[in-house]
């Protein structure tokens, strides 16, 4: 039925192809229409992992290649949340296309994005996973940079490191199908974890193969840079499920893959370098996660740019998943879980009111835009809603998932990975206030008077995020019962949890109760306000220019709107050593052409040059191999 | 005194002077020239292969009378027949070369290579 | 069992504004008595209360009423999880260290909040020095909690009174006087005391995030200073000085804020940025230094 | 290269081929087992042309036939053979005295048909990079040119057609009498700036060509394979022994002649002043 | 079993090309339908030998009467017919570019002549039997080639052929040099007999053939040190030139190496050891054809002009389809193969789009590529998916090419796994600069004036040439286990050089 899916998917993007340029809102209905069938599917389907489907495309050279799929709690949960929040973005975009150019293709290429996203959340061996992992890869770079006059080279490092991290996987793939023979997951992971015994050299290269292709999908630190570029020239509704979501593919295949070697490492520690009793590689990878976090925690500060912002402050995120992911204690990987399904969640609402603003603006940079509270109520509203649970703030969703991390961190006994995290999410609550007030409120500027509200086909995603933030926050039992299955697959102790009640090892939280703190205290704020006199309305510039017209003095609103360098003087503190990673691969880049000019040059010399590099290069073999 | 190693030798040196000729040289008719000479090494080379001490050449005339199985003292016939090839083949791409060089010529006013335009528009 | 809640959470909060609005007056005449002039009654700030939300105030925008609203409610909430003495308001929740931390951010925000939808270029300027603050003091804080959790197990503030009953030589401030040290100047940073005052400092940004509040707003400000004070003493008092009985809990608070207001009068204003690389340097080596010690000797 | 470092090009030059030359010297002074050039060799025991030499080529087959295993002919080398007289055996394999041609023509055939087009294709080469392209005129013939070619040209040409047909009992061939003709040409070129049309020389050329492939065609349609030697061979040593080489070497020298004088004539006056 | 005829595939060309080149009245008018005629022939009769290879397995051709080891002879067997009929495929395709192309229509007799001749050259290369034979068709081969090169007569055609011509001549020399030192310890000249007791030969001199054979074959099969002709001559030859070059040259190179080092060297169980100079030829040969492929990507990368980039990719390809062949085992052999398809159907495709997408352009770099998915939609079109087809996409031959060389450097090779590393690093910088040129077709040309009437008069020829490769392209993709079997068949014939040996000196069977 999985297979069904896809090639009815795939006839449909082709009809949604050939849909002439008028009738462009049929072609996003098309496709919104798609993502509810998968969607709808999802859920029907349920959760037994027996369902088992394959499709043999050809046996070739003692090659049995097929295309099979099976539900796995994991990959079943990463469908239902992707395709949820897919469905949503499309409804957002149905609106929003309706006069793009080149949009055509993008609705193409998105099409089968979502054809491949359940695909490989639902794959069952190494090949189904591949294949779709490369079109993932060319799709979303289509998607990124669709023909528009924007240059190529924004989005040329997402590109080259995808492809370099579906390649090194697919010679990973290779090493392991020699030795096991299939592709499937189950046994390969088993060879994968037995391959450290017998041979350590090909295992320790299958796992860097595995691991640069994590690193470079969920952009941790020495990658971290791809995310930005790619967010400033995606199309604005893309960059939510650019972020939302196809940064989780690199997480979902590590989880498959190295969870289930450490625990088996951290029961059997036969002959592995353990720091307080987990291994020591899963201890760098989470440190890397920590380090990626605080970086990308001080970049999103000093970024100007509201949609850089938002993909530094995904990097972070990011960081945090990573880090409670190699924490190894039950609690830190069902935290990270549910943390990547919280932040799917808040990213999107983030990254649809920053698309609303610029739908109605056409502005990103943030010191340009100001005061759109006033105007547009309902996007404010899912922002502020955003904001609170990204920070981690404790009525919403966003606050458990912490919540669980710390536990998992502390637990397990981390004091430096947990000051880390609580570094990057203060900073977190940084520049998301600034975010905030710099584009929501602050002072409206003169040419953003007639800004009206967002059509109401746009406010349904948001109404429901923000339905999605607050139901999670107030009873997280339903997903977390969800992740107990998951933790079940991988036979880790479950997290207890009594109707809302979660019980960990250092302390419990009854989220109906903060809920009810919450709200009890906000009531006995409002009485007082009752009490107080009634006020009275008064324009923004009054109290300040003291009565004057400003007109006389030629100045405007925009003048008062404090938001260009928000944290200035925090940002000179790291003066000292900003390196910018920009400018390292932008080096490399200088350093390639330049060896490559080298020889371009070299090859069209003159006449000469052809004997005399003919008899050099006889030499050159003949001393190659006296030397060898 | 003359036998295969000292042949072998020679027509070594000979190649050799030639690439060097090659290498070195500045004006494209000498190097076509220099590489008629590698031309050449080849083919000495190829016929000091057949050679026998005090034989006969492998032509059957009146002195030489009868050709018997038993004594059979002629120099080896084959590596003769393959020269006479390659020496038209050596012809064959010289009168190329010579050709690209007049056409050369007629298009950068000089035969020296230096400065045919080595860093030419890429 | 509804209606005890309500009772339960109504003590909480009202004794949390009470005490908070008592030790302000208190505080007052303490460093009126430092720089030897009086001040008015103690009872002197239940009078600016009550005199603020009877006069008439100006808004500009329902915005910054609802926010100045969430800022105290978000303290109050707070406070809710503090073990006052030994009473608790969720008797199955004794005082969970991390839910408090992350409450304390409600207030901020939705102060800020309100206060940047007011359009006055000052309180923005405000509100972004005292974020950048924040993430200096929390810095020492976080890792006083970090040790504590890590010294009894548990991240329950009840769990950590527990330890330290009985007499005063196992109170965490003997057993880790280092790490009290550095929530101290942590405490100074957090109540937006003297040296660390650039956020509000009245001369500089015309007390920056108050700037256009005016009326039973500042009345609102008011009062979420007052139970800000009640509960960041309450939670060093409970971490740290083993919050006793009730009495005992009230005295240990008062006199923890006093030691605040007397470092505050004698020291002059940092710069916002040299207080963070101050809070970053001095306090947390001291933290840091203790948590070194735990973790050689477990 | 620039000019100032082209000295330190010629040592290093120098210095490369020197080491190409050890490792050229490497397999004489080799001690390991195994086959390499000895010192010299005896006879042409070990060697295919002995069969060429001793024209047997068609009875070895036959014995090597029935053993069926093809590699093992070096031991029926020393099997007693009738030997061949100069100017008495006859009806041998291809009947030519001079065993270079019959190698040449008959066992190795297709190399010299495959040269035939060697030179064949390097002319076309010739002719159409320099297609187009104005010469400077040589001035005219003097004095001395004229006479001297007058005296030379029934010479020249009495060689080369004593060459062409001789080809089967003398050394050279086809391709020295072609080469002979083409002197020829050069010659009333400078002398009486006289020379075929292009048009009548590449008809020669390509008509003999033709001929050339398709009597060798011939070969297979009448005896079987491509080359087959479908006429009487004759008496080694008469003029008129091996037919076929006889007829194919001259068509061959007529062909090579035209060739090249095609060649000399576009690198002497250029293609389209065609006289 | 004998069949001689098989020499028809070679003399008939010849033939025509004779004919066509007499200037006579009536074949002036006549001559593109014999050029014509003759290639049809070729491709069908070479077709009907195929069916015979089917029946009786390898067959052997005799010319002049003269059993193998005395006289010449050609092999078809099932490896070299296939390669035959594909080069034949191609070599029609250009054919038909080239005859309904009218504008160098003065020399356009000689040039089907030569044409003629380079068809009868490489078909013989394929199917000799004897070395010497082998080096004369060579020299034709090669020197067909610089006069094709040279057809455009301008800067880069001429400078391209000259040191074509100069690196192939040195090469020739060398190749001569190889062949009388074979003759001088074998006495025979024949590849089967040269098969059989190459393992007699001593260490040092079997070095000295395969270091000078290898020398006159690498330059041609464009491996970095040697391939410094590439750069002007595909950028300054004609376009169907490229796609011979480009379709034939390399691939014709490629068989003379795998015949050279599987069947007469025996490459996988080749003993070359001496005590104080052991040479691991595979190291040797892995290193030399990684830093060539590095090379290769690196310039296509950096390098401007369409041709060149096309070109130094093709030489990259080949590089790593020698890269494949290094690790002498089957899979590596069967990835080579097909690398060797994939090169043969995609390439000259992407010349042909390539060159009519920056047909009206004065220079012909990466900028002339802008909008032309507008302005010749069909031609960029063909473009896209000769690319896609080209870089192994998914189920594409190329891609189960990359899969099976994967799969070989995956297995027991011990430490040469990391070399998988060079492959990775090519395959990525392939992707880069392909997927840069699909992206400049897509990008809105500001340059470009808006004249709407620049008709784009699609010639018949280019349109029917583009379509019938784009059908091959499609046919491969939906049925790959044709060349399944294909491969496997193969691999066989290739690896026992016993029957190689058993068809020509047939060695005591009956």
């Amino acid at each position: 039925m999985i297979i069904g899916l896809l090639f009815y998917g795939i006839i449909l993007s082709f009809l949604a192809l050939f849909v002439r340029k008028k009738y462009n809102f049929l072609r996003w209905i098309i496709f919104s229409f798609y993502i509810f069938l998968t969607l709808f599917l999802t859920i029907t389907i349920g959760k037994d992992s027996t369902y088992f489907e394959t499709f043999n495309l050809i046996s070739i050279l003692n090659f049995d290649l097929s295309l099979n799929f099976r539900i796995t709690p994991l990959g079943w949960l990463f469908t239902l949340f992707t395709t949820l929040l897919l469905f949503l973005t499309s409804i957002f975009s149905i609106v929003k296309n309706k006069n793009e150019d080149a949009e055509r293709l993008i609705n193409f290429f998105w099409f089968i994005l979502i054809i491949s996203n359940t695909g490989l959340f639902l794959a069952d061996d190494l090949f189904t996973l591949f294949i779709f992992w490369e079109l993932i890869g060319i799709s979303s770079y289509f998607v990124i940079s669709p023909g528009w006059v924007s240059s190529f080279r924004a989005v040329n490092y997402y590109f080259i490191f995808s492809i370099i991290c579906s390649f090194f996987m697919f010679s990973g793939i290779m090493i392991l199908y020699e030795g096991t023979g299939t592709f499937s997951i189950q046994k390969n992971v088993l060879y994968f974890i037995s391959l450290f015994e017998n041979s350590p050299l090909n295992a320790i290269f299958v796992a860097i193969s595995l691991i640069i292709g994590f690193f470079v999908k969920s952009a941790l630190f020495p990658f971290h840079i791809w995310p930005a570029q790619a967010h400033a020239k995606a199309p604005d509704d893309f960059s939510s499920v650019l972020s939302g979501i196809i940064i989780k593919y690199g997480l979902y295949r590590t989880i498959l893959f190295f969870i289930p070697l450490f625990l088996f490492i951290k029961e059997y520690p036969v002959n592995h370098i353990m720091v307080n009793n987990i291994p020591l590689f899963s201890h760098i990878l989470a440190w890397s996660g920590a380090i990626t976090s605080i970086i990308a925690t001080f970049l999103a500060i000093e970024s100007n740019d509201m949609k850089k912002l938002a993909a530094y402050s995904t990097v972070a995120n990011m960081g945090y998943i990573t880090t409670a992911l190699f924490s190894l204690s039950s609690f830190g990987i069902a935290g990270a879980i549910f943390h990547t399904i919280n932040h799917a969640i808040f990213k999107t609402a983030i990254f649809l009111s920053i698309a609303a603003v610029k739908y109605r603006t056409h502005e990103t940079q943030m010191h340009k835009l100001g005061g759109m509270a006033y105007k547009m109520p309902v996007t404010f509203l899912t922002f502020l809603l955003a904001i609170i649970s990204a920070a981690g703030i404790p009525p919403l969703n966003g606050y458990v998932s912490k919540w669980m991390i710390y536990q998992g961190l502390l637990s397990s006994k981390f004091p430096f990975l947990t000051l880390a995290i609580f570094l990057s999410s203060t900073g977190a609550f940084m520049y998301l206030f600034r975010a905030l007030h710099s584009i929501f409120l602050g002072q409206l500027p003169e040419k953003f008077d007639n800004v009206k509200e967002v059509p109401f086909l746009m406010q349904i995603p948001m109404y429901i995020l923000m339905f999605l933030m607050v139901s999670i926050g107030i009873f997280p039992q339903f997903v977390i019962n969800l992740i107990n299955s998951v933790l079940t697959s991988y036979n880790i102790s479950n997290i207890n949890i009594k109707n809302s009640m979660i019980f960990s090892p250092l302390s419990g939280i009854d989220s109906v109760k903060v809920f009810l703190a919450f709200t009890g205290s906000f009531i006995l704020a409002f009485i007082l306000y009752l009490i107080g006199k009634p006020r009275k309305h008064v324009q923004p510039l009054d109290t300040y220019t003291a009565g004057q017209d400003p007109a006389d003095f030629n100045l405007t609103r925009e003048l008062y709107h404090f938001a260009y360098k928000f944290y200035g003087p925090f940002e000179h503190m790291f003066d000292s050593f900003r390196t910018d990673t920009k400018e390292f691969y932008d080096s490399i880049e200088r350093k390639i052409n330049e060896i490559g000019g080298y020889f371009r040059d070299f090859q069209s010399g003159s006449i000469r040059g052809t004997i005399y590099t003919f008899m050099l290069s006889f030499v050159l073999i003949i001393i190659y191999w006296w030397l060898l | 005194m003359i036998d295969n190693r000292i042949l072998y030798i020679f027509s070594t040196i000979l190649f050799l002077i030639g690439i060097f000729g090659a290498i070195t040289n500045k004006n494209l008719i000498k190097i076509l020239v220099s590489i008629s000479v590698v031309e050449t090494a080849s083919n000495i080379f190829l016929v000091s292969i057949g050679y026998i001490k005090n034989s006969k050449p492998p032509i059957l005339d009146a002195n030489m009378g009868k050709i018997s199985v038993s004594n059979l003292n002629i120099s080896d016939p084959l590596p003769h027949a393959l020269v006479l090839t390659a020496i038209v083949i050596g012809v064959g791409t010289t009168a190329v070369g010579i050709g690209l060089c007049i056409r050369l010529f007629q298009y950068y006013r000089t035969l020296n290579i230096n400065r045919m335009g080595d860093k030419d528009e890429l | 069992m509804m209606n005890n809640y309500i009772v339960r959470f109504l003590i909480g909060s009202l004794t949390s504004i009470i005490l908070g609005l008592l030790y302000m007056g208190i505080g007052r005449k303490f460093i009126a008595r430092i720089r030897r002039c009086y001040a008015g009654p103690f009872y002197q700030s239940f009078i600016d209360v009550i005199k603020l939300f009877s006069k008439h105030s100006i808004s500009h925008h329902w915005i910054m009423d609802f926010g100045i609203m969430m800022g105290f409610s978000g303290i109050i909430a707070t406070v809710i999880f503090l073990p006052i003495g030994n009473f608790y308001v969720f008797p199955d929740m004794k005082g969970n260290l991390i839910i408090i931390m992350y409450f304390m951010t409600i207030g901020y925000l939705g102060m800020a909040m309100g206060v940047s939808a007011s359009g006055n270029p000052n309180s923005p300027i405000g509100i972004g020095r005292a974020l950048a603050l924040m993430i200096g003091y929390e810095i020492p804080f976080a890792l006083a909690v970090i040790l504590l959790i890590f010294a009894n197990g548990s991240s329950l503030l009840y769990n950590i009174i527990q330890t330290q009953q009985g007499s005063i030589y196992n109170w965490n401030l003997l057993k880790y006087p280092f790490a009290f040290i550095g929530t101290i100047i942590a405490l100074q940073g957090m109540l937006g005391e003297q040296p660390f005052d650039a956020m509000i400092a009245p001369a500089e940004i015309a007390s920056g995030p108050m700037v256009e509040l005016s009326g039973k707003f500042l009345g609102f400000g008011f009062l979420q200073h007052a139970s800000q004070i009640f509960l960041e003493t309450g939670i060093i008092t409970a971490m740290f000085l083993g919050g006793g009985t009730i009495i005992g809990f009230f005295t240990k608070q008062l006199f923890l804020y006093l030691l605040t207001l007397s470092i505050a009068s004698v020291f002059p204003r940092f710069r916002f940025e040299d207080g963070v690389k101050f809070f970053w340097t001095i306090p947390t080596s001291f933290v840091l230094f203790q948590l070194i010690l735990f973790l050689i000797k477990r | 290269m620039k000019e100032t470092d082209f000295n330190v090009g010629k040592f290093f030059a120098f210095l490369f081929l020197f080491i190409i030359f050890i490792f050229m010297l490497f397999p004489l002074f080799e001690q390991g087992n195994g086959l390499k050039i000895e010192k010299e060799i005896k006879d042409l025991r070990n060697r295919v042309s002995f069969a060429y030499s001793t024209k047997s080529v068609t009875d070895i087959t036959k014995t090597l036939k029935e053993s069926g295993d093809y590699s093992k002919y070096r031991e029926i080398y020393n099997q007693e053979r009738n030997d061949i007289r100069f100017k008495e055996s006859a009806n041998l394999e291809n009947g030519s005295a001079n065993i270079v041609t019959s190698i040449v023509l008959d066992y190795r055939g297709f190399d010299t048909l495959g040269e035939l087009i060697v030179l064949f294709i390097s002319i076309i080469g010739l002719t159409i990079i320099l297609s187009n392209l104005n010469f400077v005129p040589f001035n005219p013939p003097t004095f001395l040119q004229k006479t001297g070619v007058l005296f030379l040209t029934p010479f020249i040409m009495l060689t080369s057609i004593y060459i062409s047909l001789h080809g089967h009992l003398t050394p050279g061939g086809g391709f020295p009498a072609g080469s002979i003709i083409a002197t020829l040409s050069l010659f009333l070129m400078i002398g009486y700036k006289f020379s075929y049309k292009l048009k009548f020389l590449n008809f020669i050329e390509s008509t003999s060509g033709f001929l050339v492939f398709f009597l060798a065609l011939l070969g297979l349609f009448i005896t079987g394979s491509f080359l087959g030697n479908y006429l009487p061979t004759g008496i080694v040593g008469k003029l008129f022994s091996s037919y076929l080489i006889l007829i194919l070497y001259s068509l061959v020298s007529i062909k090579v002649g035209a060739e090249l004088s095609v060649a000399i004539k576009t690198l002497y006056d250029g293609e389209n002043n065609d006289r | 079993m004998n069949y001689n005829t098989t020499v028809l595939l070679i003399i008939i060309p010849i033939l025509s090309s004779f004919l066509v080149y007499m200037p006579v009245g009536l074949i002036k008018k006549s001559f593109k339908i014999i050029f014509l005629a003759t290639i049809l022939f070729n491709l069908l009769f070479s077709l009907k030998i195929f069916s015979v290879v089917l029946k009786y397995g390898n067959l052997i051709t005799i010319i002049g009467n003269y059993h193998p080891p005395f006289g010449i002879n050609l092999v078809s067997s099932f490896f070299s017919i296939l390669f035959l009929i594909a080069l034949y495929i191609v070599f029609l395709i250009s054919a038909i570019i080239f005859i309904f192309k009218n504008d160098t229509k003065n020399n356009q007799q000689k040039i089907s002549s030569v044409l003629l001749l380079y068809l009868a050259s490489f078909s013989e290369i394929i199917l000799t039997g004897d070395l010497f034979n082998l080096f004369v068709f060579f020299e034709i081969f090669s020197i067909s080639n610089i006069i094709i090169i040279s057809l455009k007569n301008e800067k880069f055609s001429l400078k391209g052929s000259i040191k074509y011509l100069l690196i192939s001549s040195i090469g020739s020399a060398l190749l001569l040099f190889a062949i009388g030192y074979i003759y001088a310890i074998l006495g025979t000249l024949n590849l089967a007999e040269i098969a059989l007791n190459f393992e007699k030969i001593s260490f040092f001199s079997k070095c000295f053939i395969i270091f000078f054979l290898m020398g006159s074959i690498l330059s041609e099969l464009e491996v970095f040190p040697f391939n410094l002709w590439i750069s002007d001559s595909y950028a300054g030859a004609k376009n169907f030139v490229n796609i011979l070059l480009s379709g034939i040259s390399c691939v014709v190179s490629l068989y003379i190496f795998i015949r050279m080092f599987f069947t007469i060297f025996n490459y996988p169980s080749i003993s070359l050891y001496s005590y104080n100079f052991p040479l691991d030829i595979k190291l040797l040969l892995l290193t030399f054809f990684s830093l060539s492929i590095i090379v290769n990507q690196l310039v296509a990368l950096t390098s401007k002009n369409i041709k060149r980039i096309l070109a130094f990719s093709s030489a990259a390809t080949i590089s790593t389809i020698l890269f494949a062949l290094t690790s002498g085992t089957k899979s590596g052999f069967s990835s080579a193969i097909l690398l060797i398809i994939s090169t043969i159907i995609s390439k000259p495709l992407l010349f042909l789009s390539s060159h009519q997408i920056t047909k009206g352009k004065m220079e012909k770099n990466l900028d002339s590529f802008k909008n032309g998915i507008n302005r010749k939609r069909y031609f960029s079109i063909l473009f896209i998916v000769s690319a896609i087809f080209f870089t192994g996409f998914p189920l594409t031959p190329a891609f189960f090419g990359k899969l099976m060389l994967f799969y070989t450097y995956a297995s027991k090779l011990n430490y040469y796994t990391y070399f998988i590393i060079v492959i990775i690093f090519s395959i990525t910088v392939e992707f880069f600069y392909y997927f840069r040129m699909i992206h400049k077709l897509f990008i809105k040309d500001e340059t470009e004036r808006e004249n709407k009437n620049i008709k784009n008069n699609l010639s018949i020829s280019y349109f029917v040439s583009g379509l019938t490769m784009i059908s091959i392209l499609i046919i491969f993709f939906i049925f790959p286990n044709i060349y399944e079997k294909v491969i496997t068949k193969m691999s066989e014939e290739i690896f026992n050089q016993k029957e190689y040996i058993q068809t020509i000196l047939k060695l005591g069977e009956k």
